[in-house]
């Protein structure tokens, strides 16, 4: 974990309430994918914790939900301005555990931490398979992204507005040998029921410091109590208590 | 140069900060952030009879200003602590630590320091008996008087160290509960725990934390701190540790001030991992620009004429 | 159309927004500022008996997200404020307002509340048995059951409107006290009053206030005030006037999930003066965001489930 | 007494600690000199009171002495920036009651107020004497703008640094025949015990609303309680109790 001042060189809209931000600054704390950076705002007490889209040794790409004070704040602050930020929280995705065909399966705002897993999967030869859950086709982005990574990409909506219409898991595909996944609890629920092989969560939770300093964010597994913040976010199927 | 050094209980300390239990760990996930030798100690992590994972989640909600948690006094008990956490600590820690010990009945309180006791690592007992997030739990003791002092004589029996007692600020009046410790021979007090809060979801229309209720901490409650450390320094003669929403070495002054030896810091570790480090820095600067030469003249200084 | 309309105790309330006592003197001055009928009432500056200048200043101090005052009850006195004060509201606001009332002893609350009862323009009595600033004062009859209830029998016993007493936070347990005022005919409460707090100055290593310690209000202590109400309207039938760092329409409908059927706004309308205005202008597209269509609905809903 | 968002037009320092700002908007709300505004800052809760210097139909210049956080971030702003203000607070000097040669007094940051009075007074015909008092050189401001009106200028500091070594009081003319001041209580107490006339004090205090409703900032008087902030900050010498 690095703390450091960052510049943003980026931050525009994808859909009505997801931004994208890319901050400029020390990334050398990122050593996996699904890791997360807890941001300080202005006249907020708690950081506010993001998960990594993407990340060069110069940037970082996040992309956040507008969902309170907070979060709006950060959609309304420009290019220019820079932000205090804990870098490199979080365990991340373990790739290595992926087969040949990893299937990444993300939800909403779930969906970010995917896309720097789905290149490390392709560096490391592997085909993985993508399915992104929106409730409606105004909701939709990073799909064109993932697609210009050369991924077979399945867009679901609830409403069938784009895409097969259901949820993410009606839209499995047969052959994958591994999953990765990121999304509201509800998907997690779904998927758990019909997922036939290993595979990783990535979780959320309301989070003190971020860095597993407080234990504000415990839960339990099968192999005793774990941070989501710092043990986590992401959890192996095999030690998940439902 | 100035002099930040302090002592507590027979113990000199480098300076007077002190992370609080509950937001340092034990201590070893920081020093990779710093040398966490620079601390004056800190208190670790609050210590139970047996393992405990606590309360559900939620257990964190953002406040002005503040933020409340109910953690519920997560900690692997006493023995892991003494077989792994201090084991630990010693490869990153060379000073004394304080024990932060919590329990839930006068037995368990005494069982758990007895066997802390003996560890050469401690200095100090910080016995909590005001954490407000665990049902019939500590706080019941915290907020009366003789349970209080019945806590006290217990402790005392069965250990060697100085012995704080760390006071609940949601009562009437916590001299009232300082001086009962005093009576009973505590060495000291630590003021004040967390208040008791609540914050309601608008979307879900429910309480925030699945506890309901929560602690309070932050530089929100500080006024109540420092008010609550001047009226303890007037009403018993042993040293007090002061905290509740410290987060600059201005903070740390006025909480001398107002009657503190010591001072801890919490909430402001986890929004500032090196909010510790940061305050020791700029302490020395900062007791310039007020014409401080030794931090040890100031200790009660309000109280004056 | 969303309802914002609540009632109190028999009066209805076009909303449920209250100034609080001593953040609005008796209303006129503010009439310069916007329509004071807009609100659903005030509750007019703390009266007693005889005048009273109050305490020495400085008086105010500042503090993280709030403020400490030891105004110390400057009013007037009963007869002025019936002869002067109520003539001049009536020019400007032609709705019933709420008496807030002080005293030193039961006598003096009996005297002033049976005084001010024959004004037509009165429609509660507020009796603030919680008063932190006055030495030997109103804080011993809010931090004390038995008093409390003293203090409700005798009003209750000479007045003929709606009497709410005013609860002090800095107890143990506040439910205690308010089920007393609630044995003894209080027909509601309001709370929470503010929290005992205290800053000093680091240049003159003294405490800022005159008065050393103050009552601390403003956003800093609404987590403690939710949990106030929360617990209050657990424990009494009788409706609970909320208040404690309300500065926004947000806080306004949390307060009343809480348990609160009206909500006071206090310090927010030293910083804005048209913060009342402001909220009443901003509550019914609030409630539209959180689908709520009518306030009333919506009063201790955190306690569902 | 209006509210309203004004606009930074300068921020720049006249001294080490002090700073003048002016700003832009109504000014209707100013009726009288040594009125005051009440600035809201962000991340502070209470509003910092400070005393007009000047004002026009369309600006108003005040100067303020950093002595804090709050007046420490005033410092930092930039033009272009806005500011929420109340304006037009406090009752001000009274100018009609001077007689044909008054005397203007000012210690330190108590100064400004009197720069519009002084203009007021010329305007109607009167001939003020000035006397500025600081405690050394290094901290003289404002001396050549009241020269500039056309006035008697007398500057002392305690030091002797430049003008005459002393205080006001050792500054004072012998032919006066009113006067008005407005600085630290120990000039105010100087100043009562050698002025031989009426004259109008100018008084600080520890303010909550700074419009009248909190009852912060009250004193006695001979003539009853008096809020400094609204029916003050200036009282009549014959009305003060020392």
């Amino acid at each position: 974990m690095t703390q450091g001042i960052y510049k943003i060189l980026y931050n525009f809209a994808l859909t009505d309430t997801v931004y994208s931000m890319v901050l400029e600054g020390n990334t050398s704390a990122l050593i996996a994918p699904g890791q997360f950076v807890n941001i300080k705002l202005e006249g907020k007490f708690l950081r506010r914790p993001i998960s990594v889209c993407d990340f060069n040794d110069k940037t970082i790409t996040i992309i956040y939900k507008v969902v309170g004070e907070g979060t709006a704040q950060m959609s309304k602050m420009k290019a220019g301005e820079t932000l205090d930020v804990l870098v490199g929280l979080g365990n991340g995705f373990n790739p290595e555990k992926a087969g040949e065909k990893p299937l990444l399966i993300g939800g909403g705002v779930g969906i970010p931490p995917l896309y720097n897993l789905c290149k490390e999967l392709l560096k490391m030869g592997k085909k993985p398979t993508v399915i992104l859950g929106f409730n409606t086709k105004s909701e939709i982005f990073y799909d064109k992204a993932f697609k210009e990574l050369g991924v077979d990409v399945i867009v679901t909506t609830v409403d069938g507005s784009q895409g097969v219409k259901g949820f993410v898991t009606d839209a499995f595909p047969e052959d994958y040998d591994y999953f990765f996944t990121c999304g509201p609890m509800p998907m997690f629920k779904a998927i758990e029921k019909v997922a036939k092989t290993s595979g990783q969560y990535s979780f959320e939770e309301r989070m003190g410091c971020g860095f597993g300093a407080c234990m504000g964010c415990s839960c339990k597994t099968k192999y005793g109590n774990k941070r989501i913040c710092k043990d986590g976010p992401v959890l192996y199927r095999e030690e998940i208590i439902w | 140069m100035v002099s930040t050094k302090v002592n507590l209980c027979g113990i000199e300390l480098d300076n007077p900060i002190i992370p609080a239990s509950g937001t340092f760990g034990f201590g070893y996930e920081f020093a990779d952030l710093y040398d966490i030798n620079r601390l004056g100690t800190f208190s670790f992590k609050g210590t139970t009879r047996d393992e405990r994972f606590g309360n559900p989640t939620p257990r964190i909600a953002e406040c002005e200003s503040g933020m409340l948690n109910s953690v519920g006094l997560q900690n692997p008990g006493v023995e892991k602590v003494i077989s792994h956490e201090l084991p630990k600590l010693r490869e990153c820690f060379n000073k004394k630590v304080m024990a932060n010990v919590s329990g839930f009945s006068i037995e368990d309180y005494a069982y758990t320091c007895e066997k802390l006791n003996d560890q050469d690592q401690i200095g100090w007992f910080e016995v909590n008996i005001s954490c407000p997030n665990v049902h019939g739990g500590g706080l019941a003791f915290g907020t009366n008087a003789k349970n209080a002092a019945e806590v006290t004589k217990a402790v005392k029996k069965v250990t060697t160290k100085p012995v704080f007692i760390k006071l609940s600020p949601n009562v009437t009046d916590i001299t009232e509960i300082a001086k009962a410790c005093e009576a009973e021979g505590a060495d000291g007090v630590s003021l004040i725990n967390t208040l008791l809060g609540m914050r309601i979801d608008l979307k879900t229309k429910k309480p925030i934390l699945a506890n309901k209720m929560g602690g309070f901490s932050g530089p929100a409650i500080k006024p109540v701190a420092l008010r609550m450390v001047y009226q303890v320094y007037d009403a018993v003669k042993i040293p007090i540790i002061g905290m509740g929403g410290v987060e600059t070495a201005e903070d740390v002054i006025e909480m001398m001030l107002a009657g503190a030896t010591a001072v801890q810091v919490g909430a402001a570790n986890l929004v500032n991992p090196y909010a510790c480090r940061d305050i020791i820095n700029m302490l020395p600067k900062t007791m310039e620009k007020y014409k401080i030469n030794d931090l040890k003249d100031i200790i009660g200084g309000a109280h004056n004429g």
